[in-house]
């Protein structure tokens, strides 16, 4: 005879459970702080050496709960407190002894013997901050205490034979009575079965073995579980008079190998001492927390939970089963941390951008100096008609803003920047010029700052001379410089060459020959004439020139795909430009050596820039032929 | 004609659904929402359910040379092919279709050396800038439970068998699953979805699922997507894209092995082929 | 000697009034009926035979206002009514004689004579309907009766000619006091010059001709503007004492051919009789509208202000820029007027439907059965986060309403429909069977609607087999189908063959010869299996596949030029089919004939679809070998 | 430097402006919104404005003649070329430039046979579905103005003069327009703003907006935008893309024939450049 000592439920919430009680806290309960009756189920058909739990699931809020199949319920209270301070200070002994003298009540009014599941109770306080989906929650299975009953435990010598012939003095009544207790508590294994079954086996017809029975989540082999503590005190409560000790059949339930064994269940033998009828006995059942401390629990769901981390790891997932799949060598690191400038946020920049999205890249850096008119979002496409009204929104902004819109995850940022262009004169001769000098000095350090703080440009732009500058700083900071343009049914997308530091030796490659990359050409190395005539460039002015729909979509999609070959080799393709003709589908992949009079990005312009800075710049904006003097293009023409 | 094609109709998931219900009773038929039913299943078999499920181990804990035996099927497919196991490896079909065909349905976990190559790639931070609450100051003593005799302190019994993974005493703190299978209309298969938690009973995340999926497949197939059924944010599930081939495949494997499987059988495969994805889980016993 | 007439003021409300009334009203007016001060201005420079116009801008509003250049301040009052009763209803003749009282007693009191502007006064009673953007408006420009002034127009002799010498005995004082009200009354020119101009002229320092003067907005030879009403009345109040006649100086300038021009000013002696200074005189000045009549003006602006109707026109000039700069022959309505249906709304259905609304059609239906998953918006171009939440947004409803969001002038329809598919049973041996039957013959009859009332169906779906009965039922409705299927890194964008009556002859095109189109293939016509075996076409399924990000803007935005090109034959790009490998960039562009083995376009199939419809394509549905036994494709295996 | 490139600087175009605003009083300088003001330009100068011009004639009633010796410049482009003008035609550059050159600033409008081929595509419905308000409902009998002798009435002078469109006497009906022209910093070009109205001195729809612009030129030039220092709805404006060209084709042209301009004149030439766009507008007298 030794002590007996009971396994504690374990609280098990499932997946559901924290998000439709959100759900309900919000639509429902409000500030409400009223306790709520739930449900939960256990089973006892777990395999060995698992914690007994107590499930609660998103359907415990139901008022007709349905116990899933072979499962058995459990009556719950919610208390959800609004305020982490409300459920610290909340008063859990009191709550527990409230819990306690329900169940004593139904034992002594005997609700608990037409009814034995009002014995199986619990609590579970909680608090959820919503905001973060952290949860904070504290079970508690009441059990009323019992002292000193001790009992055999014959589970060791097999079931069947180890039952203990019961005093047929107990009478038919209480046997009518224990196996209605029997089937109300244990609703899918009758007692039945087990008895008539041991009748057969003993060939005796009324050498019927009486054990008090309840289905058993636990499975250890020397202890039964938590429920059987207040069963003990109904028990004894309600036949102690007439017993000193029953048998116990703690119902444990498995299948393995598609075949039934109940062998493991126990069966025991345990006294009932006297009972003080009079006082609720005291009660125990707060749950230990992780730590094997009392206290609560918490949980963050935000992983699972908050919408923009959930939108965060589909986008992920996605780009790794790309990698998984079919590239195994992809370095999405290297793409998703690549951080991209974008000049200019009309067709192309808005295509592009969304492009990157889609290959995960994180920081995109929009520039624009336009605002969003009417005639825009049906061909750009991160605007809305919204964006239009009252005057319309800064472009770059707005598509920074629909970005984060489209996935939380990204880091736009939208910049409203003229970029200063050859041939448009910074400096005048009246009252204005020391304001539009500041502010075109500003404006260029802004850009030399951004191409510095990113590693792809991508030059969008609507006129050639607006690109000047960008290749200029492009080259001098070696960044990998994309370049799009659109007519009206042709496409120029073009990879800058990388600009090492040993520079262009000016040697010819002869055709056929592969061009390093570091020689290759930029914008405007096939030009003979410097940037400044701004309106000579006609096919890439989209702000009165029209293009085809589809062929910013094309360009855009073409050059995301070559800044994605750049970063990776593996994607295979890998292309210096292409020009694309849609009036006839077709499309060439011409390769140019970089010119070493290029007004943008030869040695002497590269130079000038680096040794006089700005003071070069403002020599270039104003004087349109000043470019074609230095690199000597000049003398060419 | 699921054999020819790997695909099974409604009416067949249900009667594949009663067989693995009569044979397996932690699986259950369940409802799931009611605004959710669906009106090819009857509405009291709309998926299949089983909880808490133990998963004692890592997949990486698991040997290495599996992984070895993997095998790209149909590599010479442009969009990357399908990864088959061991289990269905050229070289060891016959013992494979085997041990379907006989149906021992035992799970034996292979232990083995470690796999050194931790190739994970799924590091993130984990850290969570939102601040919790410091948990200790939730702490209470002076309660009754301290003190009563009659509680069973599950962490002596957990210590006192530490070390032994299948000890029959003692309670064995472990990550567990709830498994559902729902049938998937479009792909006419039925559908795995994963729901796990850690000892603590706190839901994994994804990365820390997929520390369960054997590597390949996980990263191949299990995507996170809304249950057909149940409420809730999305939840990691096998997709099922790929189920009627590999299905049919088996089938076909059987076949040639002399074996012949009605299609009651159909799910008890489908376990099988899905043990392929997370090795290190026990639930079909 | 005849009788004065005035020629009354035409009110000119320019482009920014009705803008920025409307901003006032929303914003700070709001319900409150009080009457608000206003100004406008005229303008004595305008050229000969136009209406003197009372000018009221945007402006109008400002408190310390700032009459334009050259211009005259005139005071006004707005009377913004709430509701159009209100407006109808409103005591013109009370406001009009409140405003008469008002100049009244500034001419008794002499502060016209210190400040001849307020002589110078409107009303303006509106009424604002900012939902429809129709304005409706009366102007009153208060002019006081004087009675029975007759004069002499000197003005065909010459201006300078003409002066008469006035009294002497008028004194000195009467000239200061009139040259300030002089100053000013007409801010810009003062008398002086003209004075002092004819002193030289006449050769004789005091022999100055004194006018009373007033810059005169109207042009007409023979008549003076409105202006001259109140100021006659205030120098018959002040000075008729001492005056019978007074000169008065129609100040009229303009400049023409960069030269400044006088001479058609007006100088006029008029009567001044006595006056009855104790009674206020009768008023007039209600403006007549465009009919001539006593009432009110309505101006609808929807067009001009509408941001709707806005943005519909400038997207439609947008379109025909592209006509009226490159393609002379585009016919823009027959683009917008294709009704396009889209299966499918993910990736492809996303930017096919963009790039058809740059397009400028009007009118595209979605359709899909999915619901936005979090990982859709960053490769999906029609949704955002927010559709995402609480499970997602139906793909269909959601693109389509993210349409209008972009576009207000788009008809899109989105539609959650399954797509019965070959293969897939929709008859069982159970319970379900009969509402799923009734479901899948809905279906159907919604799809064969939705291609009956469309011009142009996408494929865009990401199975195989669900192409299969779109492909049927666009054959056999002899619509245009586009199909866009992506891999991973490939695309395949095809028109399926027009079916004519006659049907495919089966004869085999030689190689090179250019394939009739009503000979050109379907997606299937390459196939000898029939769809079914869903997991085969894996390249097509982006459920579970993955694509490389860009491939789909060019796979979507070439399936859209693809149509453009059908429906226009001078946009020249015209193929049947391009299939491009991004890996590599390239594609190609094969033609195939229709094969008369076709699973579904062959004759056989639309003929037995034709006579026996659904059951036929239960038929389908169940049994996997049933179309290959049709086509005699069996045979073949 | 605007001889070579066709572009002014903010600084010319306050020069040009003043020019334009001491020998066309009608054009008058404005500030428009104070928060749109423009940095390089002096805050009271940042934009032209004249107010009523009359435009007597719609372009179809003009010359057809006229368009036929419009003539594409750089038809070799890709994109589209640009229409220039008889103005400036190859046949007429001499004669052309002379005008110019001597700055005569005459504005025939030439009148001749209504052009029959109208290839009008712009007809939209402009039926209203907003029900508007009966308007002869509010008419008011009874009043004091019906009365008065004093009051002119304009309709009786209107119609006396009927079919004389340049009567010395009686008002014409007529449409007006206001213009603007201001400084576009990208072009570095004047940018010209139309605002319509018709005879009631409402505004005018796009599409009405067309009638008077030379239908090539309108079509490829004319767009409606935002108003830089205006506010409300976006307005009509010949788009500056090509301004900077077609000025220094001109300039060029003058300078051949021996003419000399200064920059004070560039916004004179602008204005006859424009007028080849709006013909029948009477702008710059
Ligand atoms: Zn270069
Ligand atoms: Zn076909």
């Amino acid at each position: 005879m030794e002590s007996l000592q009971f396994a504690p439920f374990s609280s098990g919430l499932d997946a559901g459970f924290w998000p439709k009680l959100s759900e309900k806290k919000l639509n429902e309960y409000a500030l409400d702080e009223s306790s709520k009756d739930i449900s939960g189920f256990y089973y006892n058909g777990d395999i060995r050496n698992q914690n007994p739990i107590l499930n609660v699931d998103y359907t415990c809020f139901d008022r007709l709960f349905k116990t899933p199949a072979r499962s058995f319920i459990s009556h719950g209270v919610l208390y959800l407190k609004n305020t982490i301070e409300g459920f610290k200070e909340c008063d859990k002994k009191l709550l527990l002894e409230e819990k306690a003298n329900q169940i004593w009540q139904d034992i002594k009014t005997g609700k608990a013997v037409e009814d034995p599941t009002l014995l199986s109770r619990f609590i579970l306080l909680a608090y959820a901050d919503l905001k973060k989906y952290h949860y904070y929650y504290w079970f508690a299975f009441p059990a009323l205490i019992y002292n000193e009953h001790s009992a055999d435990n014959y589970r060791e010598q097999g079931l069947f034979m180890k039952f203990i012939m019961i005093n047929v003095k107990l009478g038919k009544k209480l046997l009518t009575s224990f196996l209605n207790i029997y089937k109300k508590f244990q609703r899918n294994l009758t007692l039945n079965s087990i008895v008539n079954k041991f009748s057969k086996f003993s060939g005796v017809f009324f050498m019927v073995i009486i054990a008090f029975s309840f289905c058993d989540p636990c499975t250890l082999e020397n202890h039964p579980g938590w429920p059987l503590r207040n069963f003990l005190l109904l028990i004894a409560y309600t036949w102690a008079d007439k017993l000193e000790t029953c048998n116990i059949l703690c119902f444990r339930d498995k299948s393995r190998d598609g075949k039934r064994e109940i062998s493991h269940s126990l069966m025991l033998n345990v006294q009932l001492p006297k009972l003080d009828k009079e006082t609720c006995p005291k009660c125990v059942g707060w749950e230990k927390n992780e730590k094997q401390k009392l206290g609560p629990r918490m949980v963050n769901l935000s992983a699972t939970m908050d919408p923009s981390r959930l939108c965060a790891s589909a986008v992920d997932l996605n780009l790794k089963l790309m990698r998984w799949r079919l590239l195994p060598d992809l370095d999405l690191d290297k793409i998703s941390s690549t951080k991209c400038l974008l000049l200019g946020s009309g067709t192309l920049g808005c295509n592009v951008a969304r492009c990157l999205m889609g290959w995960g890249v994180k920081n995109i850096t929009l520039v624009d100096n336009s605002k969003v008119s009417y005639s825009n979002p049906v061909r750009q496409s991160l605007f809305i008609f919204q964006d239009c009204l009252n005057g319309g929104k800064a472009k770059a902004e707005a598509a920074a803003n629909s970005m984060r819109q489209i996935f939380p995850g990204v880091n736009a940022l939208g910049l409203s920047l003229s970029i200063p262009m050859p041939g448009h004169a910074i400096t005048g001769i009246f009252y204005f010029s020391p304001a539009v000098l500041v502010q075109t000095k500003k404006d260029i350090e802004t850009l030399e700052d951004l191409i510095d703080k990113h590693d792809a440009v991508f030059l969008l732009m609507d006129t050639r001379e607006s690109r000047w500058l960008p290749t200029l700083l492009g080259a001098v900071k070696q960044k990998i410089v994309i370049n799009a343009a659109l007519g009206f049914d042709t496409y120029l997308v073009l990879r800058h060459g990388y600009k090492s530091d040993t520079g262009v030796d000016g040697t010819k490659i002869k055709l056929g020959e592969v061009i390093p990359g570091d020689q290759l050409g930029c914008y405007f190395c096939n030009d003979v004439v410097a940037p400044g005539d701004s309106t000579r460039d006609r096919s890439l002015d989209q702000q009165c020139t029209v293009t085809r729909p589809g062929i910013s979509m094309i360009g855009s999609a073409l050059a995301v795909e070559l800044l994605m070959s750049v970063l990776q080799h593996p994607l295979g393709f890998n292309f210096f430009q292409i020009r694309g003709f849609l009036s006839r589908f077709s499309s060439v992949l011409p390769a140019s050596h970089a010119f070493d009079k290029c007004t943008a990005c030869s040695q002497i312009v590269m130079e000038t820039y680096k040794k006089e800075g700005f003071e070069f710049l403002v020599k270039v904006f104003n004087e349109p032929s000043y470019l074609e003097n230095l690199t000597g293009l000049t003398a060419m023409h | 004609k699921f054999k020819e094609t790997g695909v099974i109709t409604p009416e067949e998931f249900v009667v594949a659904g009663d067989h693995i219900v009569h044979h397996c009773p932690t699986w259950q038929w369940a409802t799931g929402e009611d605004i959710k039913i669906r009106p090819y299943l009857p509405p009291d078999k709309q998926f299949l359910i089983t909880r808490n499920v133990p998963c004692y181990k890592r997949v990486k804990q698991m040997d290495t040379h599996q992984e070895e035996q993997e095998k790209v099927i149909e590599e010479e497919d442009d969009d990357g092919g399908w990864v088959d196991t061991h289990h269905f490896a050229a070289d060891s079909t016959t013992a494979a279709s085997q041990e379907i065909a006989e149906m021992t349905l035992d799970n034996k976990v292979l232990s083995g050396s470690k796999k050194k190559d931790d190739n994970d790639d799924d590091n993130e931070d984990d850290d969570d800038d939102a601040e919790a609450e410091d948990m200790e100051a939730f702490e209470q003593g002076g309660m009754l439970e301290d003190e009563d005799e009659a509680t069973l302190k599950t962490e002596t019994i957990a210590s006192e068998t530490e070390g032994a993974g299948s000890s029959e005493s003692g309670i064995l703190q472990t990550r567990t699953y709830d498994l559902n299978i729902t049938y998937d209309k479009y792909y006419q298969t039925p559908r795995l979805w994963l729901f796990g938690y850690d000892e603590n009973r706190k839901p994994l995340t994804v990365d820390e699922l997929y520390e369960d999926f054997s590597q390949d497949h996980a990263k191949k197939t299990v995507t996170m997507e809304a249950h057909p059924h149940l409420p809730g944010p999305p939840l990691a599930s096998v997709h099922p894209c790929k189920h009627a081939d590999v299905m049919k495949k088996i089938i076909q494997t059987v076949a040639d092995g002399g074996g012949e499987l009605g299609v009651h059988m159909y799910l008890m495969i489908f376990l099988k082929f899905v043990q392929a994805v997370i090795p290190t889980i026990e639930y079909d016993y």
